[in-house]
């Protein structure tokens, strides 16, 4: 009898086991079913204080019809509007036929107006959800957000893609954007007094939510640009920098080692590029005030030269002077603009916060002691690379 | 009973990984949060005091060689207050399975599956841990040591690749905790994972040799790998962000860029960590079962193995409701409660031993 | 169990099962078989012999000419006296000859391929062995293919093989041990091991197994391997087999034990190891650096086998964010037009291939062409155009179907496609969790595996390094300077 | 759901116990092994029907009570 039992049995628990693990399937979902979000545009609607969310799902099909050229849509935007952050998804199940897919989004834009009012809780949304992302890029723009979001851009095909290749490629050529202007960047200062630059992007005026727009040769119609940096201070945004002054930040942050610059030299003008820029910061506690020594050592390239001048140790050494004087110029004005709005742009408060010892007890506690920093700075730099012409030509 | 022997470095590895197993997940976290900036210092000195209670239970078996933790009870105590003990024993280890069961289905609920019942994963894992403990130490043995290359090599690429988020701004200004009250607050981890090792001196019999040659390197290198994962996590995501999170170290696999087509991998990342999960449930399933074993002079390990998987996946979705709760409560009991089982019975028996062996003649070798 | 009798010892003695009329009742046990021959031949000076063969076992004309000759031509003495025995060694001296001791062993003689001389007035018979087993000659390894190295492989004729493996290993310590085995078909096994080098406890274990068997009949090796392989159920081969004596050879001077099966082309090898699989002979045909990194390409499509259609599962189902994005949308273009969930897409098109490759194997030689047309039909762009399946899974099973036929050793292919089917059903239910269990249940249960005392994960688990320098890599030959580990052999070095 | 995989673990349970008792264990380990199959039965049982109970909690009722 009982190996008659051991017999029947032993398949019987085996059976039931397996079962345990056929009933499954919870999680599953086919590729086909999802909505694969490129870009998630968030803004804030000033009438009701509504959160307004675009999202913008990708159409496969679209994306292979293009490849063969026969100009289908390759994403689609939809706008919801909601209260809170968490009732967008649910809103999304009632217009969307596949389900939200945001792992693959490549960028956040935020509008202006509810970058100045704070962004902490849709930073902690996205923070808390399993399938969220915080190395995905942010962006600011000034433009109206549903013209951002309603815009098909040129050469790729998804604008998500398309701004953050953008931007990948400013710290290595431009210094025009920080590597380091991601989500997580913003979220691990929320607590420091540290302030973050984020690209601030603008739509052109001529844009139209129409695909045919793909077909049009002018590249500059209606695409998405950077236009400059948001800066912030925990989690709100509370001023813009222009380009040239998004590129010093960054140089002295250390994010950005290569500039472009334009000198003037007895009226001629002269294109250099600053190359690997090495910034030296020193605070010390001199008498209760901070004072912050800063050496920029770096190499230049000499881009263009029009001074009419033959290159020589002298033209050289002109070009060096001019440099060095040049940005400690840019850097006393940008402190001084900086004092003038209340932002620490040099980030002394941060560099406070930062030290050990009993003597900067007093200093921690200041808030404000950041403002009477004096500013020591020193540039040493050198041409190194001159491009293959040795000497202008004149055309005398 | 099986006559199975491991070797010593086959017991360093499951010591490294009995150490690490939930606790690399689930601790750096907390110890960011409480000690900030400074938190990979703080296994140091918790390690060390592991290692001195580590040491404590090797003295204790030093004096009852060949026998386990519930042998050692039983033997030194007699059947009834000693059987209490044991009971005890077996009911800790238990609920340390349950524990690392319920950490398991946890992460994977909140990060990678979020629709599947958690008693999923819990009896998935909890039958391939059985099946590895009728198997024996010894298979459980090899699967460390084949699953701890795997492990490493994550490991190693994850952080390898992670390293352009470096910043050692992150760790100023350092050294500027309250020492004492950072103690305080630390230990817990005292607790979980050092005491809950006792687990491991149902394994003693097993070491071929002096099991105290593999211990105590095993729970120092844990210690300092735990500190170094700490230290990684500091440098790469932050205090701030760090201190907010519950696994810190999966949101670095998530935020890792390879290359960049390599993006988003940490679900498969996750799973290759979650096999050391599975190596820390699979000796303490062990653990368990031969506990019972040993305590009801039991012939066979595999009859009460999967009445146990029963049991422990029912225990693993009541210990706790959620991670919140289960986090107030490790700050405020978990050291005590845990050095009940690691320091105050150990002592208990060993201060029994010592005044048997003086006083009562004909006990001199332990009880042999 | 050694059948062999000492003749010297026993020519003496009358047998005792060997009653009268031997002759007639050989005739009868075997039935009055139409190739049974039956000489009566006049001895010299007196007395009549009965000479019985099974004409299609012997070898006709040494029976005319050697055996026939020497009972008629000359003037024998008798058996009693050692003359008789020295001048038929004499005479014939590659033909053994024994005297049955009962009935039974006189028929078993007759149907070995022995002669049978009954001396009717002495009611004594003698067997003479002057076998002639047809087999086909030594060809080139069908299965086991190289590009260097030795082109023989064995026949299913036991002498020729061990033939093959002596020609190798000139030592006296080889050691050959005969069994026969299986009541019905009396195979002949041959255990063969170094005796300085096999540990004891090994060799111990394969004649306790191999004794152990109760069976009618062994027709081939692979009746003996599930006889004495690991009783534990399990997918994988615990013994390896193979047609190569090269690879014998190897085996046996790293002190393993191996077993020849009369009949057989296949010989077992035991103990074995789970990375010893993934070695091919051609690997110490080439040069080191060349064979360790085909190892790995090896072990790398042994992952991709039984991972790659139950990770494509899990990832297109399941964790979607692991793809590339533009990778993510071509597969959802593709899967656009699909009816079914990838998982059933996955099992479908895998089956049949297994269909596919099963039909090719045992169909007709010359179908072979309609077979390849069909399965490219089925397997490829028309199956995509018809809209059942999407271009990448085609691409997935292709990849898989290579992969499988990587594996050197045909019996552990086999177990890698038991594998690859269990961890899809485990990824379309669970994901990378499902994977993930079955990847561990598998480690498991490849750590609680044993061939023959040896763990089946030796050397990564337990951890022997010295053994490292011939699994997962190979070094230069000169560096082998110790005897693997894995079975604790007796000598070290080499 | 829970519901669902409670019986088949029951179902399990009672068929495994059925099975060692075939196999003709020791009495002690059948013994043993049926009061883990009961006590997680309650376990279980508690579970499905809902009643709230946490080990955690008692033992920090008891540490409490202790005073530790």
């Amino acid at each position: 009898m009982s190996g008659i039992l051991r017999k029947r049995i032993v398949p019987l628990v085996a059976a039931l086991a397996v079962s345990f693990g056929l009933t499954g399937c919870w999680d599953i979902v086919e590729v086909n079913q999802l909505a694969i979000i490129n870009m998630i545009g968030i803004d804030r609607n000033p009438d009701t204080g509504n959160l307004i969310v675009y999202y913008q799902a990708i159409n496969p099909t679209g994306i292979i019809a293009q490849q063969r050229s026969d100009g289908k849509a390759p994403v689609y935007t939809f706008k919801f509007e909601k209260s809170s952050p968490a009732a967008f998804e649910e809103a999304a199940a009632g217009i969307m036929p596949r389900k939200l897919f945001p792992d693959h989004f490549q960028a956040i834009v935020v509008s202006r107006r509810l970058a100045e009012e704070g962004l902490l809780d849709i930073f902690n949304y996205n923070e808390n959800k399993n399938n969220r992302r915080s190395n995905v890029d942010v962006f600011i723009t000034n433009s109206p957000i549903s013209e951002v979001m309603n815009t098909y851009v040129p050469m790729e095909k998804l604008p998500g893609r398309s701004i953050r290749s953008t931007l990948e490629m400013q710290p290595k050529f431009t210094g025009r954007a920080s590597q380091d202007a991601q989500l997580r960047d913003v979220l691990e200062h929320l607590e420091s007094p540290e302030l973050t630059v984020v690209p601030l992007i603008r739509v052109d005026k001529r844009n139209t939510p129409n695909v045919n727009r793909l077909e049009d040769i002018r590249g500059n119609i209606g695409n998405l640009m950077l236009v400059g940096g948001a800066l912030f201070r925990k989690d709100r945004m509370i001023g813009e920098l222009d380009t040239e002054r998004v590129k010093l930040f960054l140089t002295l942050k250390g994010e950005s080692r290569n500039i472009y610059k334009e000198l003037k030299i007895d009226g001629h003008n002269l294109s250099i590029r600053a190359e690997n820029i090495r910034v030296k910061r020193k605070l010390t506690l001199k008498d209760g005030t901070p004072n912050l020594k800063l050496t920029i050592r770096s190499d230049l390239a000499l881009l263009m030269q029009n001074m009419g001048l033959d290159l020589n140790v002298e033209t050289m050494n002109r070009i060096n002077q001019k440099f060095e004087q040049q940005l400690t110029d840019e850097i006393v004005r940008l402190m001084e603009e900086g004092k003038s709005k209340g932002w620490d742009l040099l980030g002394v408060a941060g560099d406070i916060q930062r030290k050990r010892g009993s003597e900067w007890k007093d200093a921690k506690r200041d808030e404000e002691i950041w403002r009477h920093t004096k500013l020591g700075i020193e540039v040493v730099c050198k041409v190194r690379t001159l491009g293959t012409m040795a000497h202008p030509y004149k055309g005398e | 009973m099986e006559r199975a022997t491991i070797s010593q470095w086959q017991f360093f590895i499951i010591t490294l990984n009995f150490t690490l197993g939930t606790t690399f997940f689930i601790r750096p976290g907390v110890l960011i949060a409480t000690a900030k900036q400074d938190a990979w210092i703080v296994p140091w000195w918790v390690g060390a005091a592991g290692l001195a209670t580590a040491w404590m239970w090797l003295n204790l078996y030093r004096l009852h060689p060949g026998r386990s933790i519930i042998q050692i009870c039983t033997s030194t105590a007699g059947k009834a207050v000693g059987g209490f003990f044991a009971l005890l024993y077996a009911f800790f280890f238990i609920q340390i399975t349950a524990w690392v069961t319920r950490n398991l289905g946890d992460f994977m609920k909140t990060t990678l599956m979020p629709e599947t019942p958690i008693s999923v994963f819990h009896l998935m894992f909890l039958v391939i841990a059985a099946y590895a403990a009728c198997k024996g130490v010894e298979t459980i043995a090899r699967v460390n040591e084949s699953l701890t290359l795997l492990l490493g090599f994550t490991f190693v690429m994850v952080v390898l690749f992670s390293l352009t988020e470096w910043e050692w701004k992150r760790f100023e200004p350092a050294l500027q905790m309250d020492f004492w009250k950072t103690v305080k607050d630390t230990r817990s981890l005292y607790g979980f994972p050092y005491m809950e090792m006792i687990s491991l001196a149902m394994l003693f019999p097993y070491v071929k040799g002096n099991p105290g040659k593999s211990l105590l390197p095993g729970i120092a290198a844990a210690t300092g790998l735990l500190s170094l994962i700490i230290f990684f996590t500091i440098g790469i995501l932050g205090v701030y962000r760090a201190s907010h999170l519950i696994y810190p170290l999966y949101i670095i696999a998530e935020e890792l860029r390879a290359a960049p087509f390599i993006e988003h991998v940490e679900a498969a990342i996750a799973v290759v960590w979650l096999s050391s999960l599975f190596l820390k449930l699979s000796i303490a399933f062990y653990c368990s079962t031969i506990a019972l074993c040993d305590l009801f002079g039991l012939k066979n390990r595999s009859r009460i193995a999967l009445p146990l998987v029963f049991l422990v996946s029912g225990l693993a979705i009541t210990i706790m409701e959620n991670n919140v709760v289960n986090a107030q409560w490790d700050m405020r009991y978990t050291f005590t409660y845990f050095s009940l089982f690691g320091v105050v019975f150990p002592v208990v028996l060993l201060v029994w031993t010592g005044v048997r062996n003086r006083f009562i003649p004909g006990h001199k070798e332990g009880a042999s | 169990m050694n059948d062999k009798h000492d003749f010297r010892a026993e020519h003496n003695r009358r047998p005792d099962g060997i009653s009268e009329h031997l002759a007639d009742r050989l005739v009868e046990a075997l039935g009055d078989a139409p190739d049974l021959v039956d000489h009566t031949i006049q001895l010299r000076p007196s007395g009549t012999a009965r000479c019985l063969y099974l004409k299609t076992l012997v070898d006709i004309n040494r029976i005319e000419q050697e055996l026939l000759r020497f009972f008629t031509e000359q003037e024998l003495p008798l058996p009693e006296e050692e003359r008789f025995w020295e001048q038929l060694r004499g005479r014939m001296p590659a033909a053994p000859v024994s005297e049955p001791a009962d009935f039974g062993e006189c028929v078993y003689g007759l149907l070995d391929g022995k002669c049978a001389i009954v001396l009717t007035d002495l009611n004594r018979a003698l067997l003479i062995d002057v076998g002639l087993p047809e087999h086909r000659p030594i060809n080139e390894p069908q299965t086991e293919t190289t590009v260097k190295g030795p082109k023989e492989a064995f026949t299913e004729c036991l002498q020729v093989n061990l033939s093959l493996v002596r020609k190798r290993i000139k030592s006296a310590d080889l050691r050959l041990e005969e069994l026969n085995i299986g009541s019905v078909t009396r195979t002949t096994v041959v255990v063969a091991y170094m005796r300085s080098l096999a540990q004891p406890e090994v060799v111990r274990q394969f004649h306790e197994r191999l004794r152990a068997i109760d069976t009618d009949s062994v027709l081939d090796s692979a009746y003996i391997e599930e006889w004495i392989r690991e009783k534990r159920p399990t997918p994988f081969p615990t013994m390896l087999s193979t047609e190569r004596p090269d690879v014998v050879a190897s085996h046996v001077l790293e002190g393993n034990v191996v077993v020849f099966v009369d009949g057989s082309p296949i010989v077992l090898i035991g103990p074995v190891t789970f990375f010893q699989f993934f070695s091919a002979p051609d690997d110490y045909y080439q040069r080191p650096g060349v064979s360790s990194l085909l190892r790995w390409l090896r072990i790398f499509s042994f992952m991709l086998a039984i991972f790659v259609p139950s990770l494509y599962i899990a990832v297109v189902s399941y964790h979607q964010a692991l793809l590339p994005t533009t990778l993510l949308i071509n597969i959802a273009s593709q899967r656009e037009g699909v009816p079914f969930p990838s998982y059933i897409e996955a099992t479908l098109m895998l089956l049949t291939f297994e269909v596919l490759r099963e039909a090719g194997l045992r169909m007709p030689r010359v179908a072979g062409q309609a077979i390849s047309i069909v399965g490219a039909l089925v397997l490829g762009q028309a199956a995509v155009d018809a809209g059942l399946v999407s271009p990448a899974m085609v691409i997935v099973v292709s990849i898989t179907a290579i992969a499988n036929f990587v594996s050197p050793n045909y019996n552990f292919s086999i177990s890698q496609r038991l594998l690859q089917f269990a961890f899809m059903a485990l990824a379309a239910t669970m994901g990378l969790f499902g994977l993930l269990c079955g990847a561990l249940f598998t480690i498991v249960h490849l750590a609680s595996l044993k061939s023959f005392g040896v763990p089946y994960l030796t050397p990564v688990s337990p951890t022997v390094l010295a053994d490292w320098k011939d699994t997962l890599i190979r070094v230069p030959r000169p560096w082998m300077k110790t005897y693997p580990q894995l079975n604790r052999k007796r000598k070290r070095i080499r | 759901m829970i519901i669902r995989y409670s019986i088949c673990s029951v179902l399990a349970m009672a068929a495994w116990l059925v099975y060692i008792v075939s196999r003709k264990s020791p009495p002690r380990d059948i013994a043993v092994s049926a009061a883990i199959a009961l006590l997680g039965f309650v376990v279980w049982l508690s579970i499905v029907a809902g009643w709230d109970w946490n080990l955690s909690t008692w033992i920090a009722w008891i540490i409490d009570r202790t005073g530790l």
